[in-house]
Protein backbone atom coordinates (compact mmCIF):
# COMPACT_ATOMS: atom_id res chain seq x y z
CA UNK A 1 0.00 0.00 0.00
CA UNK A 2 1.45 3.26 -0.91
CA UNK A 3 0.38 7.11 -0.86
CA UNK A 4 0.97 9.38 -2.84
CA UNK A 5 0.40 13.19 -1.76
CA UNK A 6 0.08 16.66 -3.70
CA UNK A 7 -1.37 20.06 -3.41
CA UNK A 8 -3.29 21.93 -6.05
CA UNK A 9 -5.13 25.28 -4.84
CA UNK A 10 -6.14 24.53 -1.51
CA UNK A 11 -7.27 20.95 -2.11
CA UNK A 12 -5.03 17.88 -1.18
CA UNK A 13 -4.73 15.13 -3.33
CA UNK A 14 -4.50 11.71 -2.20
CA UNK A 15 -4.06 8.89 -4.43
CA UNK A 16 -3.53 5.19 -3.09
CA UNK A 17 -2.29 2.36 -4.47
CA UNK A 18 -3.14 -0.77 -2.91
CA UNK A 19 -6.44 -2.39 -1.36
CA UNK A 20 -8.67 -0.11 1.30
CA UNK A 21 -9.42 -2.77 4.14
CA UNK A 22 -9.22 -2.88 7.86
CA UNK A 23 -5.27 -3.72 7.84
CA UNK A 24 -4.61 -0.89 5.57
CA UNK A 25 -7.13 1.03 7.00
CA UNK A 26 -4.85 1.69 10.17
CA UNK A 27 -1.91 3.28 7.97
CA UNK A 28 -3.54 5.16 5.48
CA UNK A 29 -5.18 7.10 8.45
CA UNK A 30 -2.57 8.03 10.52
CA UNK A 31 -0.28 9.13 7.35
CA UNK A 32 -3.32 11.18 5.54
CA UNK A 33 -3.58 12.96 9.49
CA UNK A 34 -0.25 13.89 9.15
CA UNK A 35 -0.24 15.26 5.88
CA UNK A 36 -3.60 17.00 5.96
CA UNK A 37 -2.23 18.63 9.92
CA UNK A 38 0.88 19.76 7.79
CA UNK A 39 -0.44 21.54 4.91
CA UNK A 40 -2.77 24.36 4.13
CA UNK A 41 -5.84 22.86 2.95
CA UNK A 42 -9.51 22.67 3.40
CA UNK A 43 -10.13 20.16 1.03
CA UNK A 44 -8.85 16.29 0.32
CA UNK A 45 -9.58 14.42 -2.83
CA UNK A 46 -9.30 10.90 -3.31
CA UNK A 47 -7.77 9.84 -6.45
CA UNK A 48 -9.52 5.66 -6.46
CA UNK A 49 -8.09 5.21 -9.80
CA UNK A 50 -5.83 2.48 -8.43
CA UNK A 51 -7.72 1.09 -5.87
CA UNK A 52 -9.25 -2.60 -6.59
CA UNK A 53 -11.09 -3.08 -3.94
CA UNK A 54 -12.30 -1.55 -0.28
CA UNK A 55 -14.63 -3.01 2.24
CA UNK A 56 -16.25 -0.94 5.08
CA UNK A 57 -13.14 -0.02 6.48
CA UNK A 58 -12.74 2.58 3.78
CA UNK A 59 -15.83 4.26 4.80
CA UNK A 60 -14.85 4.74 8.14
CA UNK A 61 -11.43 6.06 6.66
CA UNK A 62 -13.82 8.19 4.68
CA UNK A 63 -16.35 9.24 6.99
CA UNK A 64 -13.15 10.18 9.39
CA UNK A 65 -11.18 12.19 7.18
CA UNK A 66 -15.19 14.03 6.02
CA UNK A 67 -15.15 15.49 9.49
CA UNK A 68 -11.77 16.53 9.59
CA UNK A 69 -12.06 18.50 6.74
CA UNK A 70 -15.20 19.79 7.86
CA UNK A 71 -13.77 21.46 10.70
CA UNK A 72 -11.54 23.63 8.77
CA UNK A 73 -14.63 24.29 6.66
CA UNK A 74 -13.84 22.16 3.90
CA UNK A 75 -15.69 19.29 1.93
CA UNK A 76 -14.30 15.80 0.64
CA UNK A 77 -14.04 14.75 -3.45
CA UNK A 78 -12.94 11.42 -4.91
CA UNK A 79 -13.11 10.54 -8.24
CA UNK A 80 -12.13 7.07 -10.48
CA UNK A 81 -14.13 5.30 -8.41
CA UNK A 82 -13.59 1.20 -9.89
CA UNK A 83 -16.70 -1.14 -10.03
CA UNK A 84 -16.23 -2.71 -6.63
CA UNK A 85 -15.12 0.52 -4.86
CA UNK A 86 -18.21 2.58 -6.15
CA UNK A 87 -20.83 -0.29 -5.59
CA UNK A 88 -19.31 -0.15 -1.89
CA UNK A 89 -19.58 3.83 -1.95
CA UNK A 90 -23.60 3.59 -2.67
CA UNK A 91 -24.47 0.70 -0.74
CA UNK A 92 -22.99 2.77 2.61
CA UNK A 93 -24.64 6.13 1.89
CA UNK A 94 -21.94 7.80 1.10
CA UNK A 95 -22.41 8.81 -2.26
CA UNK A 96 -24.99 11.10 -0.50
CA UNK A 97 -22.63 13.43 1.68
CA UNK A 98 -19.51 12.86 -0.38
CA UNK A 99 -19.19 14.13 -4.11
CA UNK A 100 -18.26 12.17 -6.93
CA UNK A 101 -16.26 13.18 -9.67
CA UNK A 102 -14.77 11.95 -12.89
CA UNK A 103 -11.57 13.53 -13.06
CA UNK A 104 -9.14 15.60 -10.84
CA UNK A 105 -9.96 18.84 -12.51
CA UNK A 106 -13.96 18.71 -12.34
CA UNK A 107 -13.11 17.76 -8.44
CA UNK A 108 -10.84 20.76 -8.27
CA UNK A 109 -13.38 23.26 -9.85
CA UNK A 110 -16.55 22.03 -8.58
CA UNK A 111 -14.73 22.04 -4.91
CA UNK A 112 -13.75 25.85 -5.16
CA UNK B 1 -24.95 -34.54 -11.75
CA UNK B 2 -23.28 -32.50 -8.46
CA UNK B 3 -20.48 -30.66 -8.46
CA UNK B 4 -19.21 -31.06 -4.75
CA UNK B 5 -16.02 -29.49 -3.20
CA UNK B 6 -14.92 -27.94 -0.02
CA UNK B 7 -12.02 -26.46 1.80
CA UNK B 8 -11.59 -25.36 5.41
CA UNK B 9 -8.59 -22.76 6.11
CA UNK B 10 -7.57 -21.75 9.48
CA UNK B 11 -5.45 -18.87 10.63
CA UNK B 12 -4.37 -16.27 13.39
CA UNK B 13 -6.51 -13.22 14.27
CA UNK B 14 -4.12 -10.79 13.03
CA UNK B 15 -5.44 -7.94 10.66
CA UNK B 16 -2.60 -9.41 7.85
CA UNK B 17 -4.83 -11.64 7.23
CA UNK B 18 -7.63 -10.08 6.18
CA UNK B 19 -6.29 -10.15 2.84
CA UNK B 20 -5.20 -13.71 2.73
CA UNK B 21 -8.64 -14.94 3.82
CA UNK B 22 -10.31 -13.16 1.35
CA UNK B 23 -7.58 -13.88 -1.51
CA UNK B 24 -8.24 -17.51 0.03
CA UNK B 25 -12.09 -17.66 -1.01
CA UNK B 26 -11.79 -16.10 -4.25
CA UNK B 27 -9.54 -18.40 -5.50
CA UNK B 28 -11.50 -21.22 -4.59
CA UNK B 29 -14.54 -20.41 -5.71
CA UNK B 30 -12.80 -19.23 -9.18
CA UNK B 31 -13.34 -23.03 -10.28
CA UNK B 32 -17.25 -22.39 -11.00
CA UNK B 33 -16.18 -19.32 -13.57
CA UNK B 34 -17.76 -16.58 -11.20
CA UNK B 35 -18.13 -13.15 -13.09
CA UNK B 36 -16.00 -10.20 -11.95
CA UNK B 37 -18.55 -8.69 -10.07
CA UNK B 38 -19.66 -11.96 -8.00
CA UNK B 39 -16.13 -12.84 -7.35
CA UNK B 40 -15.78 -9.19 -6.04
CA UNK B 41 -18.92 -9.48 -3.81
CA UNK B 42 -17.88 -12.69 -2.10
CA UNK B 43 -14.38 -11.09 -1.55
CA UNK B 44 -15.92 -7.67 0.07
CA UNK B 45 -17.97 -10.41 2.09
CA UNK B 46 -15.51 -12.50 3.70
CA UNK B 47 -13.46 -9.15 4.33
CA UNK B 48 -16.46 -7.84 6.26
CA UNK B 49 -16.85 -11.20 8.55
CA UNK B 50 -13.34 -12.17 9.16
CA UNK B 51 -12.48 -8.21 9.73
CA UNK B 52 -15.23 -8.45 12.49
CA UNK B 53 -13.49 -11.62 13.98
CA UNK B 54 -10.56 -9.80 14.28
CA UNK B 55 -11.81 -6.88 15.60
CA UNK B 56 -14.68 -7.51 17.66
CA UNK B 57 -14.27 -11.10 18.57
CA UNK B 58 -10.94 -11.16 19.45
CA UNK B 59 -10.99 -7.19 20.49
CA UNK B 60 -7.72 -7.34 18.37
CA UNK B 61 -5.75 -10.11 20.59
CA UNK B 62 -5.05 -13.88 19.68
CA UNK B 63 -7.71 -16.46 18.52
CA UNK B 64 -7.91 -18.48 15.68
CA UNK B 65 -10.60 -17.98 13.08
CA UNK B 66 -12.22 -20.40 10.45
CA UNK B 67 -13.37 -20.51 7.27
CA UNK B 68 -14.98 -22.53 5.06
CA UNK B 69 -16.12 -23.26 1.49
CA UNK B 70 -18.35 -25.35 0.37
CA UNK B 71 -19.25 -25.66 -3.95
CA UNK B 72 -22.14 -27.50 -4.82
CA UNK B 73 -22.76 -26.83 -8.51
CA UNK B 74 -23.34 -23.13 -8.41
CA UNK B 75 -24.51 -22.59 -4.89
CA UNK B 76 -21.37 -21.48 -2.81
CA UNK B 77 -21.42 -21.37 1.07
CA UNK B 78 -19.35 -20.06 3.35
CA UNK B 79 -18.71 -19.56 7.13
CA UNK B 80 -16.61 -17.75 9.54
CA UNK B 81 -16.48 -18.60 13.14
CA UNK B 82 -14.13 -17.47 15.98
CA UNK B 83 -13.93 -18.81 19.63
CA UNK B 84 -14.29 -14.86 21.01
CA UNK B 85 -16.16 -12.25 22.51
CA UNK B 86 -19.60 -13.24 21.30
CA UNK B 87 -22.48 -11.15 20.14
CA UNK B 88 -25.37 -10.23 22.89
CA UNK B 89 -27.81 -8.49 20.61
CA UNK B 90 -27.74 -10.13 17.10
CA UNK B 91 -30.96 -8.10 15.67
CA UNK B 92 -29.21 -4.72 16.99
CA UNK B 93 -25.47 -5.58 15.53
CA UNK B 94 -27.26 -6.21 12.23
CA UNK B 95 -28.47 -2.83 12.25
CA UNK B 96 -27.08 -0.21 9.03
CA UNK B 97 -24.38 2.09 10.94
CA UNK B 98 -24.56 -0.24 14.61
CA UNK B 99 -21.61 -0.59 16.11
CA UNK B 100 -19.94 -0.73 18.98
CA UNK B 101 -16.68 0.33 18.18
CA UNK B 102 -17.12 4.00 16.67
CA UNK B 103 -13.83 5.13 18.25
CA UNK B 104 -12.20 2.76 15.97
CA UNK B 105 -13.45 5.09 13.21
CA UNK B 106 -15.82 1.64 12.32
CA UNK B 107 -18.82 2.56 10.60
CA UNK B 108 -21.14 -0.19 11.13
CA UNK B 109 -21.85 -0.78 7.91
CA UNK B 110 -19.73 -4.40 7.63
CA UNK B 111 -23.26 -6.81 8.27
CA UNK B 112 -24.99 -4.31 6.07
CA UNK B 113 -22.76 -4.88 3.25
CA UNK B 114 -22.54 -8.79 3.76
CA UNK B 115 -26.40 -9.06 3.29
CA UNK B 116 -25.88 -6.89 0.57
CA UNK B 117 -23.45 -8.85 -1.70
CA UNK B 118 -24.60 -12.11 -0.67
CA UNK B 119 -28.20 -13.82 -0.93
CA UNK B 120 -28.17 -15.26 3.12
CA UNK B 121 -26.26 -13.95 6.07
CA UNK B 122 -27.40 -16.12 9.06
CA UNK B 123 -25.38 -15.50 12.38
CA UNK B 124 -25.04 -17.83 15.67
CA UNK B 125 -23.31 -15.93 18.50
CA UNK B 126 -23.29 -17.06 21.88
CA UNK B 127 -21.86 -14.47 24.37
CA UNK B 128 -18.42 -15.39 25.73
CA UNK B 129 -18.42 -18.51 23.36
CA UNK B 130 -17.69 -16.95 20.16
CA UNK B 131 -19.64 -16.34 16.51
CA UNK B 132 -20.11 -17.87 13.41
CA UNK B 133 -21.22 -16.24 10.43
CA UNK B 134 -22.71 -18.51 7.62
CA UNK B 135 -23.63 -16.90 3.84
CA UNK B 136 -24.43 -18.10 0.61
CA UNK B 137 -23.98 -17.08 -3.10
CA UNK B 138 -25.74 -18.49 -5.99
CA UNK B 139 -23.74 -17.74 -9.19
CA UNK B 140 -25.76 -17.02 -11.88
CA UNK B 141 -23.10 -17.78 -13.84
CA UNK B 142 -23.38 -21.16 -14.40
CA UNK B 143 -20.72 -23.09 -16.01
CA UNK C 1 11.56 -8.38 17.30
CA UNK C 2 10.21 -11.43 16.04
CA UNK C 3 7.38 -11.63 13.68
CA UNK C 4 5.30 -14.83 13.25
CA UNK C 5 2.14 -15.55 11.21
CA UNK C 6 0.50 -19.44 10.43
CA UNK C 7 -2.22 -20.94 8.16
CA UNK C 8 -3.35 -23.95 7.78
CA UNK C 9 -5.63 -24.89 4.83
CA UNK C 10 -7.95 -28.41 4.20
CA UNK C 11 -9.34 -29.54 1.11
CA UNK C 12 -10.53 -32.38 -1.27
CA UNK C 13 -7.85 -34.41 -3.26
CA UNK C 14 -9.39 -33.02 -6.55
CA UNK C 15 -6.99 -31.56 -9.21
CA UNK C 16 -8.84 -28.31 -9.52
CA UNK C 17 -7.63 -27.55 -5.75
CA UNK C 18 -4.07 -27.82 -6.54
CA UNK C 19 -4.60 -24.05 -8.14
CA UNK C 20 -6.46 -23.09 -4.94
CA UNK C 21 -3.52 -24.42 -3.05
CA UNK C 22 -0.56 -22.94 -4.27
CA UNK C 23 -2.59 -19.64 -4.98
CA UNK C 24 -3.75 -19.62 -1.25
CA UNK C 25 -0.31 -20.18 0.26
CA UNK C 26 1.10 -17.17 -2.14
CA UNK C 27 -1.49 -15.45 -0.81
CA UNK C 28 -0.22 -15.74 2.93
CA UNK C 29 3.36 -15.01 1.89
CA UNK C 30 3.04 -12.15 0.07
CA UNK C 31 2.42 -9.79 3.64
CA UNK C 32 6.11 -10.40 3.56
CA UNK C 33 6.68 -8.58 0.56
CA UNK C 34 8.52 -11.18 -1.64
CA UNK C 35 10.20 -10.74 -4.84
CA UNK C 36 8.07 -12.32 -8.51
CA UNK C 37 10.27 -14.44 -8.40
CA UNK C 38 10.20 -15.76 -5.03
CA UNK C 39 6.02 -15.86 -4.95
CA UNK C 40 6.75 -17.98 -8.33
CA UNK C 41 9.03 -20.48 -6.66
CA UNK C 42 6.96 -20.60 -3.88
CA UNK C 43 4.01 -21.68 -6.01
CA UNK C 44 5.56 -24.13 -8.63
CA UNK C 45 7.05 -26.08 -5.14
CA UNK C 46 3.65 -26.30 -3.45
CA UNK C 47 1.95 -27.22 -6.97
CA UNK C 48 4.00 -30.32 -7.69
CA UNK C 49 3.43 -31.04 -3.83
CA UNK C 50 0.15 -31.20 -4.16
CA UNK C 51 -0.03 -32.53 -7.42
CA UNK C 52 1.74 -35.60 -5.76
CA UNK C 53 -0.57 -36.17 -2.70
CA UNK C 54 -3.54 -36.15 -5.53
CA UNK C 55 -2.42 -38.15 -8.29
CA UNK C 56 0.22 -40.63 -5.64
CA UNK C 57 -0.80 -40.21 -2.48
CA UNK C 58 -4.25 -40.77 -3.20
CA UNK C 59 -4.10 -42.21 -6.18
CA UNK C 60 -7.02 -39.92 -8.00
CA UNK C 61 -9.31 -40.94 -5.22
CA UNK C 62 -10.87 -39.01 -2.67
CA UNK C 63 -8.97 -37.53 0.47
CA UNK C 64 -8.24 -34.83 2.29
CA UNK C 65 -4.79 -32.77 2.13
CA UNK C 66 -3.38 -30.41 4.49
CA UNK C 67 -1.10 -27.73 4.29
CA UNK C 68 0.15 -25.51 6.13
CA UNK C 69 2.63 -22.22 6.33
CA UNK C 70 4.60 -20.44 8.78
CA UNK C 71 5.91 -17.34 8.49
CA UNK C 72 8.89 -16.83 11.39
CA UNK C 73 10.47 -13.55 10.21
CA UNK C 74 11.22 -14.14 6.32
CA UNK C 75 11.99 -17.69 6.73
CA UNK C 76 8.63 -19.45 5.00
CA UNK C 77 7.85 -23.39 6.23
CA UNK C 78 5.16 -25.21 4.36
CA UNK C 79 4.19 -28.37 5.27
CA UNK C 80 2.00 -30.42 2.54
CA UNK C 81 0.43 -33.76 4.01
CA UNK C 82 -1.80 -36.80 2.76
CA UNK C 83 -3.28 -39.78 4.28
CA UNK C 84 -2.70 -41.89 1.01
CA UNK C 85 -0.51 -44.63 -0.16
CA UNK C 86 2.88 -43.54 1.29
CA UNK C 87 6.67 -43.97 -0.30
CA UNK C 88 8.80 -46.45 -0.08
CA UNK C 89 11.32 -45.86 -1.15
CA UNK C 90 12.07 -41.90 -0.82
CA UNK C 91 15.30 -42.13 -1.96
CA UNK C 92 14.67 -43.71 -5.19
CA UNK C 93 11.24 -41.87 -5.38
CA UNK C 94 13.16 -38.43 -4.99
CA UNK C 95 15.55 -38.59 -8.25
CA UNK C 96 15.44 -36.55 -10.82
CA UNK C 97 13.40 -38.20 -13.57
CA UNK C 98 11.99 -41.74 -11.35
CA UNK C 99 7.96 -41.45 -11.75
CA UNK C 100 6.35 -44.46 -10.58
CA UNK C 101 3.09 -43.10 -13.05
CA UNK C 102 4.88 -42.60 -16.68
CA UNK C 103 1.62 -43.95 -18.56
CA UNK C 104 0.29 -40.67 -16.49
CA UNK C 105 2.74 -38.89 -18.71
CA UNK C 106 4.76 -37.31 -15.25
CA UNK C 107 8.12 -36.53 -16.11
CA UNK C 108 9.61 -37.38 -12.41
CA UNK C 109 10.36 -34.07 -11.54
CA UNK C 110 8.12 -33.18 -9.46
CA UNK C 111 10.86 -33.34 -6.50
CA UNK C 112 13.45 -31.83 -8.25
CA UNK C 113 11.53 -28.89 -9.22
CA UNK C 114 10.64 -28.29 -5.07
CA UNK C 115 14.55 -28.84 -4.68
CA UNK C 116 15.29 -26.41 -7.12
CA UNK C 117 12.75 -24.00 -5.64
CA UNK C 118 13.16 -24.20 -2.40
CA UNK C 119 16.11 -24.02 -0.09
CA UNK C 120 15.12 -27.32 2.07
CA UNK C 121 12.82 -30.22 1.28
CA UNK C 122 12.43 -32.72 3.60
CA UNK C 123 10.27 -35.81 3.13
CA UNK C 124 8.76 -38.31 5.60
CA UNK C 125 5.89 -41.30 4.83
CA UNK C 126 5.16 -44.66 6.04
CA UNK C 127 3.37 -46.82 3.54
CA UNK C 128 0.12 -47.48 3.75
CA UNK C 129 -0.50 -44.56 6.21
CA UNK C 130 0.69 -41.41 4.13
CA UNK C 131 3.12 -38.96 2.89
CA UNK C 132 4.47 -35.27 5.05
CA UNK C 133 6.34 -32.85 3.16
CA UNK C 134 8.47 -30.07 4.47
CA UNK C 135 9.48 -27.37 2.67
CA UNK C 136 11.68 -24.19 3.45
CA UNK C 137 12.60 -21.05 1.90
CA UNK C 138 14.18 -17.74 3.05
CA UNK C 139 13.63 -14.34 1.12
CA UNK C 140 16.28 -12.19 0.62
CA UNK C 141 13.35 -9.38 0.33
CA UNK C 142 13.39 -8.56 3.92
CA UNK C 143 10.78 -6.02 4.58
CA UNK D 1 -7.64 -22.48 -20.21
CA UNK D 2 -8.29 -21.88 -23.45
CA UNK D 3 -6.17 -23.67 -26.52
CA UNK D 4 -6.08 -21.08 -30.24
CA UNK D 5 -4.71 -23.86 -33.13
CA UNK D 6 -3.58 -22.14 -36.45
CA UNK D 7 -1.73 -23.96 -39.30
CA UNK D 8 1.16 -22.58 -41.16
CA UNK D 9 3.78 -24.40 -43.56
CA UNK D 10 3.58 -27.86 -42.16
CA UNK D 11 3.78 -26.51 -38.60
CA UNK D 12 0.34 -26.62 -35.84
CA UNK D 13 0.89 -23.71 -33.84
CA UNK D 14 -0.79 -24.41 -30.42
CA UNK D 15 -1.47 -20.86 -28.12
CA UNK D 16 -2.47 -21.67 -24.87
CA UNK D 17 -4.06 -19.18 -22.26
CA UNK D 18 -4.21 -19.85 -18.52
CA UNK D 19 -2.06 -21.85 -16.28
CA UNK D 20 -0.43 -25.39 -16.84
CA UNK D 21 -0.64 -28.21 -13.88
CA UNK D 22 -1.71 -31.30 -13.72
CA UNK D 23 -5.32 -30.00 -13.60
CA UNK D 24 -5.29 -28.22 -16.96
CA UNK D 25 -2.72 -30.86 -18.41
CA UNK D 26 -5.37 -33.63 -18.94
CA UNK D 27 -7.78 -30.92 -20.92
CA UNK D 28 -4.75 -29.54 -23.39
CA UNK D 29 -2.94 -33.30 -23.83
CA UNK D 30 -6.96 -34.87 -24.98
CA UNK D 31 -7.23 -31.47 -27.14
CA UNK D 32 -4.12 -31.11 -28.70
CA UNK D 33 -3.38 -34.91 -29.49
CA UNK D 34 -6.96 -34.46 -31.48
CA UNK D 35 -5.92 -31.29 -33.29
CA UNK D 36 -2.51 -33.03 -34.19
CA UNK D 37 -4.49 -36.22 -35.73
CA UNK D 38 -6.80 -34.19 -37.86
CA UNK D 39 -4.37 -31.85 -39.21
CA UNK D 40 -1.58 -32.92 -41.72
CA UNK D 41 1.37 -31.44 -39.72
CA UNK D 42 4.69 -32.53 -38.02
CA UNK D 43 6.07 -29.83 -35.66
CA UNK D 44 4.40 -28.78 -33.07
CA UNK D 45 5.41 -24.95 -31.99
CA UNK D 46 4.08 -23.82 -28.61
CA UNK D 47 3.08 -19.87 -28.39
CA UNK D 48 3.79 -19.55 -24.21
CA UNK D 49 3.03 -15.63 -24.37
CA UNK D 50 0.28 -16.16 -21.94
CA UNK D 51 1.33 -18.68 -19.83
CA UNK D 52 2.13 -17.33 -16.44
CA UNK D 53 2.59 -20.84 -14.47
CA UNK D 54 3.85 -24.05 -15.46
CA UNK D 55 4.94 -26.91 -13.22
CA UNK D 56 6.34 -30.38 -14.24
CA UNK D 57 2.86 -31.85 -15.22
CA UNK D 58 4.00 -29.16 -18.36
CA UNK D 59 6.95 -31.27 -19.12
CA UNK D 60 4.91 -34.09 -19.44
CA UNK D 61 2.68 -32.67 -21.56
CA UNK D 62 5.62 -30.85 -23.98
CA UNK D 63 7.60 -34.63 -23.73
CA UNK D 64 4.64 -36.77 -24.57
CA UNK D 65 4.11 -34.11 -27.78
CA UNK D 66 7.55 -34.46 -28.60
CA UNK D 67 7.04 -38.13 -28.79
CA UNK D 68 4.16 -37.75 -30.78
CA UNK D 69 5.76 -35.52 -33.31
CA UNK D 70 8.69 -37.37 -33.83
CA UNK D 71 6.58 -40.27 -35.06
CA UNK D 72 5.47 -38.22 -38.13
CA UNK D 73 9.32 -37.20 -38.59
CA UNK D 74 8.40 -33.84 -36.81
CA UNK D 75 9.90 -31.73 -33.46
CA UNK D 76 8.82 -29.43 -30.99
CA UNK D 77 9.52 -25.83 -30.87
CA UNK D 78 8.05 -22.88 -28.19
CA UNK D 79 8.62 -19.44 -28.40
CA UNK D 80 8.12 -16.34 -25.68
CA UNK D 81 8.43 -18.05 -22.34
CA UNK D 82 7.82 -16.13 -19.43
CA UNK D 83 10.21 -16.28 -16.46
CA UNK D 84 8.45 -18.90 -14.14
CA UNK D 85 8.23 -21.29 -17.25
CA UNK D 86 11.76 -20.70 -18.48
CA UNK D 87 13.03 -21.50 -14.95
CA UNK D 88 11.57 -24.82 -15.11
CA UNK D 89 12.04 -25.19 -18.87
CA UNK D 90 15.85 -24.98 -17.51
CA UNK D 91 15.58 -27.22 -14.70
CA UNK D 92 13.71 -29.59 -16.00
CA UNK D 93 16.51 -30.52 -19.36
CA UNK D 94 13.61 -29.87 -21.58
CA UNK D 95 15.76 -27.08 -23.38
CA UNK D 96 18.54 -29.91 -24.42
CA UNK D 97 15.49 -31.49 -27.04
CA UNK D 98 13.19 -28.98 -27.43
CA UNK D 99 13.93 -25.69 -29.51
CA UNK D 100 13.34 -22.65 -28.21
CA UNK D 101 12.94 -19.18 -30.55
CA UNK D 102 12.01 -15.68 -29.56
CA UNK D 103 9.33 -15.00 -32.43
CA UNK D 104 6.70 -17.56 -34.21
CA UNK D 105 8.78 -16.79 -37.76
CA UNK D 106 11.67 -17.77 -36.06
CA UNK D 107 10.70 -20.90 -35.08
CA UNK D 108 9.08 -21.68 -38.14
CA UNK D 109 11.86 -20.73 -40.80
CA UNK D 110 14.33 -23.04 -38.02
CA UNK D 111 12.21 -26.03 -38.04
CA UNK D 112 11.90 -25.93 -41.93
N1 LIG E 1 -17.44 -11.73 15.23
C1 LIG E 1 -17.98 -10.84 16.09
N2 LIG E 1 -17.78 -10.96 17.43
C2 LIG E 1 -18.32 -10.07 18.31
N3 LIG E 1 -19.06 -9.02 17.92
C3 LIG E 1 -19.31 -8.83 16.61
C4 LIG E 1 -18.78 -9.72 15.63
N4 LIG E 1 -19.18 -9.29 14.42
C5 LIG E 1 -19.94 -8.20 14.63
N5 LIG E 1 -20.02 -7.91 15.95
C6 LIG E 1 -20.78 -6.78 16.56
O1 LIG E 1 -21.69 -6.28 15.60
C7 LIG E 1 -21.48 -4.88 15.39
C8 LIG E 1 -21.82 -4.48 13.97
O2 LIG E 1 -20.95 -5.11 13.06
P1 LIG E 1 -20.74 -4.50 11.62
O3 LIG E 1 -22.05 -4.28 10.97
O4 LIG E 1 -19.78 -5.38 10.90
O5 LIG E 1 -20.07 -3.08 11.85
P2 LIG E 1 -18.64 -2.63 12.38
O6 LIG E 1 -17.68 -3.76 12.19
O7 LIG E 1 -18.29 -1.47 11.53
O8 LIG E 1 -18.80 -2.29 13.83
C9 LIG E 1 -20.03 -4.66 15.77
O9 LIG E 1 -19.76 -3.32 16.11
C10 LIG E 1 -19.88 -5.61 16.96
O10 LIG E 1 -20.40 -5.05 18.13
N1 LIG F 1 2.46 -37.87 -1.76
C1 LIG F 1 2.93 -38.99 -2.33
N2 LIG F 1 2.39 -40.19 -2.03
C2 LIG F 1 2.85 -41.31 -2.59
N3 LIG F 1 3.87 -41.35 -3.47
C3 LIG F 1 4.45 -40.21 -3.80
C4 LIG F 1 4.03 -38.96 -3.27
N4 LIG F 1 4.81 -38.00 -3.77
C5 LIG F 1 5.69 -38.60 -4.59
N5 LIG F 1 5.49 -39.93 -4.64
C6 LIG F 1 6.27 -40.92 -5.40
O1 LIG F 1 7.49 -40.31 -5.83
C7 LIG F 1 7.61 -40.38 -7.24
C8 LIG F 1 8.37 -39.20 -7.78
O2 LIG F 1 7.64 -38.01 -7.55
P1 LIG F 1 7.92 -36.73 -8.45
O3 LIG F 1 9.40 -36.46 -8.43
O4 LIG F 1 7.05 -35.64 -7.97
O5 LIG F 1 7.55 -37.15 -9.92
P2 LIG F 1 6.13 -37.45 -10.62
O6 LIG F 1 5.04 -36.82 -9.81
O7 LIG F 1 6.27 -36.84 -11.95
O8 LIG F 1 6.00 -38.94 -10.66
C9 LIG F 1 6.19 -40.50 -7.73
O9 LIG F 1 6.14 -41.06 -9.03
C10 LIG F 1 5.56 -41.38 -6.66
O10 LIG F 1 5.86 -42.73 -6.87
Amino acid sequence: MDIIYSVKRGNLIVKIYGEIDHHTSETIREKLDKEFKKQNVKNIIFDFSEIQFMDSSGIGVIMGRYKNAKERGGKIGVFNLQPQVERVFKLSGLHKIINQYNSLDEAISSLQ
Amino acid sequence: MQYQNTMKVSFISKSQNEAFARVAVAAFVSQLDPTVEEISDIKTAVSEAVTNAVIHGYENGEGIINVSCTLTNNIVDITIEDKGVGIEDIKKAREPLYTSKPELERSGMGFTVMETFMDEVEVESIPGKGTIVRMRKKLNSLK
